[in-house]
């Protein structure tokens, strides 16, 4: 088992290395092919190590040490990797996605000049994303944690010449810096309170550790979480990534990278589970999120960034079951999500295609006739998205729902129900503004045209997953919950009602959206709205970030290097130096030359001494 | 009444004289030899000279440790062999200097070789007795032989410089002879080791003229060792005489001024005067201070590496006022090495003069731009003997500091010890701008310096026996030390 | 032959290099490469002969130069060292190997023979005399390589370097005669040797004063903030090979000297100079990275870099425990490959260029995709990307010190996030966007011989970041010994329980 | 009754008024002058204690300063009569090429 685990785990990087030879090349399909070919490998031993581990979850666990990587002191951190319920179950979901994506992208980017470069950044994501899923120890966890930060740096700036790209992909490494810095501090807790960083000792070892300082590991640990799961208030990077080509944003910005935080909260269980009060300002931060991100996908007009907040939200859902302790739960909607998300950025990468580029739904409707399939999978990933049976999305986002309320958090309860119906809303905005109503693009003489038929193969797989994966539930618990604790639901008797009153809301935010985008346009007179104008401008919150830390940050910069270094440090040292040559120039016409100066010199030196002495002796008769 | 005293000879210790006497008996030879036929070639007298410095230094290793001679005049002790090796040996060294291609005004002279040695004798005797009679008698020989030798370098500048000399040098021996007429008042003895003695028993009372007295000898040494005021003759006398004759002022007539400071200011300093210590302290910091500052702002080398002088000297004039066996030795060490260093130095400054100088100076910066492009291995040893100046180890000198400085440090002087630390510091500036001009610069145009232009195989060689003792000082460190540190100890100081 | 290793090592280049003055100057440089590469070849040799199970010194030779003063010509080498000379041999063949400079070759490739010497001489020494011998010497042929082939303002900037330094290491010297002194009281014997040294336990108040003169020795060299501002001037007019140099060893030769005198000499005095000199780094680490930001030439940012990354060494070597010493360690090393590599990649363009300024360039990306790949991995090498060379260190030096602090390490870890800012946003300037500028168009990308140098340093960047543990194994275990010897010399109780006892700590797993 | 402090006070104002006149003059030929005044103070001084002491010394040491300042006055004239020849005035104020 243990050589799948390294071609499960190591087929990618192979991909990314082989495709990073003809990086500078003009395109080569083969290295799509090769690259996509390698994942299907990868994809393949995952399946057979999952099929392992399901077959004895509590015996079959496959934990191997590959080497040292490093050892200082009483520290040391081997490569080792374990595939366990969690890890497999992510394992599944990221090769999945990625291997349709890769295909995908093989059509999406048939045109692209970096071609191979794209697919070498691609792979090497995967790797670090497996690595982060497969680690057993934290600094292994970091390992993937930077890795895929980098590799999201380098696809979101993909296309390096365009100037918002690469703004984008700076803010997005600057900020996830920031949160790994948090993870970095929870890293050096655990270890210098634990004595290690393997998650089994460090968690065993745990217990014993008083309760405040496991919540300040908790906090910071989740700290980094939010940079790369783009909480409030380190979001703003995910709607600036879209920036990159769509399979990027599908894989990394919807499916996998994003989901990473849940991952670290679900993988560090029994720490949470010991610091509940946590684990409920996770939930609120969710919930909190939820609604804020759903709200801003309500009047997007560009139809990633609505897909990207949505994905937000979805996050903020995720971290509500994982705060509530429902890890399972949390993990069963990382994974439909992942599925569905991942189509309907695919769909979105069609009708770009098609609109050669163009995001603006407004500027679309009636794609419908001339892309039906693409139409039909996006209406499929927006069903799933919204939660309608019986469609994977509507399995795991009741639970979560239940959870809440389960938990007796009706606030929580409350909020995320209502996000509930925006989320439909938003997701039939786009779908009635894409596909339906009249056909603006026209007016603006775009000839879109449908996708290659096997992009839309490589779509199907998730279509197929986003419909029926729900119906995996039970297994799926009866799996994860060997390893994660169960989570007792004593909802019972409400959860027909509960279900009800969800799936209501959210089929009343279908036909909101339905009626009011049937034909065309939102009516101008709702773009006034005040809520519609903070809305559309993201809160102010951008602006904010850049009023508040670029602006000052830079002229504070320029003042030190100005101001400070060259005037005062650096002036300091020059004036010391000066100062000794100039007593030198206004001194040196003591040597006047003249002799009988010189004379007086001598004779003043004997009588300074004598005066000297004279002072002393008084001094010496006068105090004895 | 007086009674007469009957002397048996062998009582006079009579080889105690021999040093000194081959020194005048060559003197006088080499006037003879002048008188018997007219203008003979310099060659002659300053080998006649080198013979007979030679001869010199092989008597004073044949004098043997720790006697008295001459009616108890003479003290052979530890410090006067030093002494005496010191300036022997720069004699020796510098004289040879004397054979520069073109030809000046002075060698055509016997006399002026003759003078040489008369000061040389005369500085052995300043080193080699604790009389003040005969420190008095040796040190204005020895002055008024060097003024001479000063004016006989027949230009303006040079009998400038031999007056404003010769003026100071006679206010300073004024004040000499004052002094030890206040000493003698006190102790009643002209002889350094009675009058300690008397002044110790008497508890050096009264202190207002003890003052007095100390008062002027510092003048009068202060003037010989150049120290801050006492110094203003000597960035004039070193441009005035020759690169040759100021490097050897550098080194020759300092040592003998220090020999005779240290028995002088070893029983003065332990007299309890606090006023002593803290002048010298003062005179010392001034010294390396004033003196490296005005460096910084010369525009000619011999000027600048006069003020250098100046701050070395009061560099080691801080041994005097530590006053242990560490650091008198420290003095002796870094003498030898400094003896080394400067005169390669000097010499480099010496090979490059030209007879004929535009405007004031002999050799400004400028004359030895880019002398890296047009004479690299000259650049190379005016850059080694600089930075061994400045004590860039490994370059002989900064042992010498480094001994220096330790014997700061292990008797107590933390602040002398950093103040001397800084102050090499700052030096190390003035000694890089001649390596910047020589070695950042482009040379400069339709110039005809001629960078060793005056350099005859002679010294040449000297001056590779200065490169050798600069670059491998670390190897003679150490026997050096092993003598210095015995014949310190043994004259117990 | 191994016993006098060492002795071949630090006299080879010279012996060399005087004999490459015969050579005729066309045909200079392969005679310098291949004695460049026999040193190298030599210091692997060296490090093939190193009992990597032996914590203490090794290949000891010792004469005795100044037997009356205890200085004696004493060589040896221990995890610590091994390293830090290798990288240097390593440093100085790539770079002489890329050397691109064709005025007064013959000179230069000399010259950097010489400093070789000096280099190494400083990081085998185990005579204080003879380290500061080497020490002081490094000066002169650095000065020497800005004042002849520097920019400009060469010789302001070769004052300004020669001057500051030398003024520190005087006042370390008084330090080290005042060290010898106090060996001499204890012992009645004078000694400078190293080793002796250690065996000496230091009252408090001593420790202070001896600890501050040779911080300032050091800290000038390292250089530490506010003692800074001569780098940028040296670096911004020293030709490539000079920066190279400069950045790679001449730098660390200031944070060994803490490592090999500070804190085994006096252990109280460096817990109790923690926190202020905790604090310096910081300041170094943030505030210097804010200045890296603010520059408009491409050089000038690498070069506030280092400061900025020799905070964080500083900070690992004062966190005085293992992790904390063994990653600054690591951190010296890898920021000699680093720094090196990202000189020599800002030569690269300066060559064709022969500019500096970011805003000539833009879209180098376009023109030059494999000078843009290596740039970019040196980048994140710098910024501290796992699996990178740079992780290591920084991780390790950061872990140790939080031990020590967790507020200092919360503010010092910010150098994470400053180093991404303005790494990220020169590269953005520099690599990224539209080829705007005409020169650029047609710009050829990197050579043979430029590849020469930069495809072994990149290969030991992501070779030694996934697999470090060949460095870490020596310099651990030497660094225990090390700890463990601070450890038992303690006067203080501060000082025994700020620098716990190794075995202490391996309990608590 | 004149006692060795009289001869000292006279001694030390002759001194006094040597060293006055080597600040105050100009003239070459009168600073010459001013020295021998304070080498004479000097021997004075030096007969006068001698006397006191009953020990010869001092007097030799008088003879040897009369003998020294002998020389001294040839070498000092001897390089006035040079300046005069080279500069037709033997004024101090004269001598200052070199400065600085």
């Amino acid at each position: 088992m243990e050589n799948y685990l390294y071609i499960a785990l190591f087929a990618p990087l192979l991909g990314s290395l082989t495709a990073a030879l003809f990086g500078a090349r003009p395109k080569t399909l083969f290295t799509g092919l090769w690259t996509s070919g390698l994942l299907a490998v990868s994809w393949i031993s995952s399946i057979l190590l999952f099929l392992h581990v399901y077959a004895d979850p509590s015996a079959n666990v496959v934990h191997v040490k590959m080497m040292d990587w490093i050892s200082a002191g009483s520290l040391s951190i081997p490569f080792g990797f374990v595939v366990d319920q969690v890890s497999v179950t992510m394992m599944i979901v990221v090769t999945t996605v990625s291997t349709m994506v890769h295909v995908y992208a093989i059509g999406y980017m048939s045109h692209d000049k970096g071609f191979n470069r794209f697919f070498s950044w691609l792979s090497a994501f995967v790797f670090s994303m497996m690595i982060l899923v497969m680690s057993d120890n934290f600094a292994g966890l970091f390992i993937g944690w930077e890795g895929v930060g980098l590799c999201s740096w380098g696809l979101i700036g993909f296309w390096y010449y365009k100037n918002s790209a690469t703004w984008a992909a700076n803010e997005a490494f600057i900020m996830n810096r920031i949160a790994d810095l948090g993870m970095l501090i929870g890293i050096f807790l655990i270890y210098w309170n634990t004595g290690t960083l393997q998650y089994d000792e460090a968690f065993a070892a745990m217990p014993n550790l008083e309760h405040t300082l496991l919540i300040t590991i908790g906090a910071f640990l989740f700290v980094g979480a939010m940079g790369k799961s783009a909480q409030f208030p380190l979001h703003t990077w995910l709607a600036d990534a879209m920036e990159g080509p769509t399979p990027v944003s599908a894989l990394i910005h919807a499916a996998t990278m994003v989901t990473a935080g849940v991952y670290l909260v679900i993988r560090a269980n029994p720490l949470y589970d010991l610091i509940p009060e946590v684990g409920y300002v996770i939930a609120s931060l969710g919930a909190f999120v939820a609604m804020f991100a759903a709200t801003m996908a309500l009047v997007n007009r560009d139809i990633k960034r609505v897909i990207a907040y949505s994905t937000l939200s979805q996050l903020g859902y995720m971290f509500v079951a994982a705060g509530l302790g429902a890890y399972w739960v949390a993990l069963f909607h990382l994974m439909t999500h992942a599925f569905f998300k991942a189509l309907l950025f695919l769909g979105a990468g069609n009708v770009m295609h098609a609109m050669n580029d163009e995001l603006d739904p407004y500027k679309m409707g009636g794609l419908y006739k001339v892309m039906k399939p693409t139409a039909i999978l996006m209406i499929l990933a927006s069903v799933a998205l919204a939660g309608i049976y019986p469609f994977a999305g509507f399995f795991s986002k009741d639970k979560i729902l239940e959870v809440a309320f389960n938990g007796d958090h009706y606030i929580l309860w409350g909020v995320l129900w209502i996000t509930a119906g925006l989320t439909a809303f938003y997701s039939f905005r786009l779908i009635m503004l894409t596909f339906f109503g009249d056909e603006r693009y026209k007016k603006l003489g775009f000839h879109p045209h449908e996708a290659y038929p096997y992009m839309l193969w490589a779509m199907a797989p998730l279509a197929v997953l986003a419909t029926v994966a729900g119906f995996f539930e039970h297994a799926f618990i009866d799996f994860v919950t060997t390893l994660l604790p169960s989570y007792e639901f004593h909802t019972h008797h409400v959860e027909m009602i509960l279900i009800a009153v969800t799936s209501t809301i959210a089929l009343l935010g279908i036909a909101t959206a339905v009626i009011i985008y049937r034909n065309g346009m939102l009516h101008p007179k709702w773009m006034k709205n005040p809520l519609f104008i903070l809305f559309t401008n993201q809160y102010y919150i951008p602006q904010f970030y850049d009023a508040v830390f670029s602006k000052p940050y830079k002229e504070l910069s320029t003042i030190f290097w100005k101001q400070i270094d060259m005037k005062v440090v650096d002036a300091t040292v020059d004036l010391i130096a000066n100062t000794f040559f100039n007593i030198g120039q206004n001194t040196r016409g003591v040597q006047s030359g003249n002799l009988s100066i010189m004379l007086r010199w001598m004779a003043l030196g004997v009588t300074m001494l004598l005066t000297f002495g004279l002072i002393f002796v008084a001094a010496a008769t006068l105090l004895g | 009444m007086l009674t007469p005293i009957d002397v048996s000879f062998d009582s006079l210790h009579i080889e105690t004289l021999i040093p000194m006497l081959i020194a005048i008996g060559g003197a006088l030879t080499i006037l003879i030899a002048d008188l018997a036929k007219k203008n003979l070639d310099k060659s002659l007298y300053i080998m006649m000279t080198v013979v007979f410095l030679l001869l010199d230094l092989g008597a004073l290793f044949q004098t043997d440790l720790n006697q008295r001679g001459f009616f108890d005049v003479m003290l052979v002790d530890g410090l006067a062999i030093l002494g005496q090796l010191i300036v022997i040996l720069g004699s020796l060294l510098f004289v040879i200097l004397s054979f520069s291609k073109k030809s000046f005004h002075e060698y055509l002279y016997a006399e002026y070789f003759a003078f040489y040695l008369f000061m040389v004798a005369g500085f052995q005797f300043m080193v080699a007795s604790d009389n003040l009679i005969l420190i008095f008698v040796g040190l204005e020989t020895s002055s008024l032989a060097l003024y001479t030798m000063i004016a006989m370098h027949n230009r303006h500048t040079a009998l400038e410089a031999a007056v404003k000399y010769f003026t100071m040098g006679a206010l300073s021996a004024g004040m000499f002879a004052f002094g030890s007429m206040i000493l003698y008042a006190l102790s009643g003895s002209v002889e350094i080791g009675k009058i300690a003695e008397v002044m110790t028993a008497g508890g050096f009372e009264p202190m207002a003229l003890v003052i007095v007295a100390t008062a002027f000898m510092i003048g009068a040494f202060g003037f010989k060792m150049a120290l801050v005021p006492f110094h203003t003759w000597v960035p004039d006398v070193y441009e005035g005489s020759t690169a040759a004759l100021a490097g050897f002022m550098s080194i020759v007539p300092k040592i003998a001024g220090l020999v005779v400071t240290i028995r002088l200011f070893e029983f003065l300093l332990q007299s309890g005067i606090i006023w002593v210590e803290i002048m010298i302290y003062a005179l010392v910091v001034l010294t390396m201070t004033l003196a490296n500052i005005w460096a910084l702002v010369q525009d000619d080398v011999k000027r600048m590496l006069a003020y250098s002088s100046i701050s070395h000297a009061g560099f080691v004039m801080a041994a005097v006022l530590i006053g242990t066996t560490h650091s008198n030795s420290a003095l002796f060490i870094y003498w030898f090495l400094f003896l080394f260093t400067n005169l390669g130095a000097f010499a480099m400054l010496w090979s490059s003069r030209s007879k004929t100088t535009e405007g004031r100076y002999d050799h400004t910066f400028e004359k030895f731009s880019g002398l890296i492009k047009t004479m690299p291995l000259a650049a190379f040893l005016i850059a080694i003997f600089m930075l061994s100046l400045a004590g860039v180890p490994p370059f002989s000198m900064f042992f010498g500091k480094m001994y220096m400085i330790s014997s700061a440090v292990t008797s107590g002087y933390m602040t002398l010890a950093i103040i001397m630390a800084l102050n090499s510091a700052i030096a190390a500036y003035y000694y890089l701008k001649i390596i910047f001009y020589m070695f950042f610069k482009e040379p400069l145009v339709n110039t005809e310096v001629d960078p060793m232009g005056n350099a005859t195989l002679s010294i040449k060689s000297v001056i590779g026996v200065a490169a050798f003792f600069t670059i491998f000082g670390i190897f003679f460190v150490n026997p050096i030390m092993e003598m210095v540190t015995y014949f310190v100890y043994t004259s117990g100081y | 032959m191994s016993e006098h290793i060492l002795s071949i090592l630090v006299f080879f280049p010279l012996v060399a290099g005087l004999l490459g003055i015969l050579v005729d100057k066309d045909s200079i440089r392969p005679y310098a490469i291949t004695v460049a590469g026999i040193e190298f070849l030599l210091s692997l040799w060296l490090w093939s002969e190193f009992d990597m199970n032996f914590a203490g010194m090794q290949f000891i030779e010792s004469v005795p130069l100044i037997e009356q003063f205890g200085i004696s010509y004493t060589l040896g080498v221990d995890g610590i060292s091994l390293f830090l000379i290798i990288m240097t041999t390593l440093v100085t063949f790539i770079s002489l190997g890329s050397l691109t400079v064709t005025n007064r070759v013959k000179e230069l490739m000399i010259t950097v023979l010489v400093l070789e010497l000096t280099m190494v001489g400083v990081f085998v020494a185990l005579d204080a005399i003879l380290f500061y011998l080497f020490w002081e010497l490094s000066l002169v042929p650095m000065l020497y390589i800005i004042g002849v082939w520097g920019g400009p303002k060469r010789l302001y900037a070769g004052i300004k370097f020669f001057l500051y330094t030398f003024t520190g290491s005087l006042i370390m010297l008084v330090g080290m005669l005042y060290m010898a002194y106090l060996y001499y009281q204890a012992t009645g014997t004078w000694s400078f040797s190293l080793l002796e040294w250690y065996r000496l336990q230091l009252p408090f108040d001593l420790q202070l004063w001896l600890f501050g003169a040779f911080f300032l020795g050091f800290a000038i060299k390292v250089p530490m903030f506010p003692f800074h501002t001569w780098l940028p001037y040296a670096h911004g007019q020293a030709p490539t090979i000079g920066s190279v140099i400069l950045a790679a060893v001449l730098l660390k030769m200031g944070t060994y000297g803490f490592v090999r005198f500070s804190l085994p000499l006096f252990p109280d005095a460096s817990v109790a100079f923690m926190v202020p000199i905790a604090v310096l780094s910081i300041i170094m680490i943030i505030y210097t990275a804010m200045v890296a930001y603010a520059q408009e030439d491409i050089k000038q940012v690498v070069a506030y870099s280092s400061v900025s990354h020799m905070g964080v060494i500083i900070l690992g070597t004062f966190a005085l425990n293992v992790e904390g010493i063994t990653g600054s360690i690591f951190l010296m090393i890898s920021h000699g490959i680093v720094s090196g590599a990202l000189f020599m990649l800002v030569g690269v363009i300066y060559d064709r260029r022969h500019t500096k300024m970011m805003s000539e360039f833009g879209g180098l990306a376009h023109v030059m995709p494999r000078f843009a790949t290596i740039f970019g991995i040196m980048m994140m090498a710098s910024v501290g990307l796992p699996l990178t060379i740079g992780f290591v260190g920084e991780f390790l030096s950061l872990l140790g010190f939080y031990q020590q602090s967790h507020m200092l390490t919360l503010v010092a870890g910010t150098a994470i996030i400053v180093g991404a800012i303005y790494m990220l946003s020169a590269y953005k300037k520099a690599f990224f966007g539209e080829v705007t500028n005409e020169k650029n168009k047609n710009l050829p990308d990197v050579n043979k011989v430029e590849l020469f140098a930069l495809v072994p340093l990149t290969a030991l960047v992501v070779i030694l970041g996934v697999y470090p543990k060949p460095i870490l194994e020596p310099v651990d275990r030497s660094v225990t010994a090390m700890v463990k010897l601070m450890h038992a010399k303690a006067v203080t109780d501060d000082g025994k329980n700020s620098i716990a006892d190794v075995l202490v700590n391996k309990e608590v797993k | 009754m004149i006692t060795l402090n009289h001869y000292l006070v006279l001694s030390g104002l002759l001194f006094s008024i040597g060293l006055v006149g080597v600040i105050k003059r100009k003239n070459l030929l009168m600073l010459f002058f001013a020295t021998e005044i304070m080498l004479n103070a000097v021997n004075v001084g030096f007969a006068a204690i001698s006397n006191h002491y009953g020990d010869l010394s001092g007097q030799m040491f008088a003879f040897f300063i009369i003998a020294i300042a002998a020389s001294e006055v040839a070498v000092g004239l001897g390089l006035l009569i040079l300046m005069y020849k080279r500069k037709s005035s033997v004024d101090l104020d004269v001598l200052t090429t070199m400065k600085g």
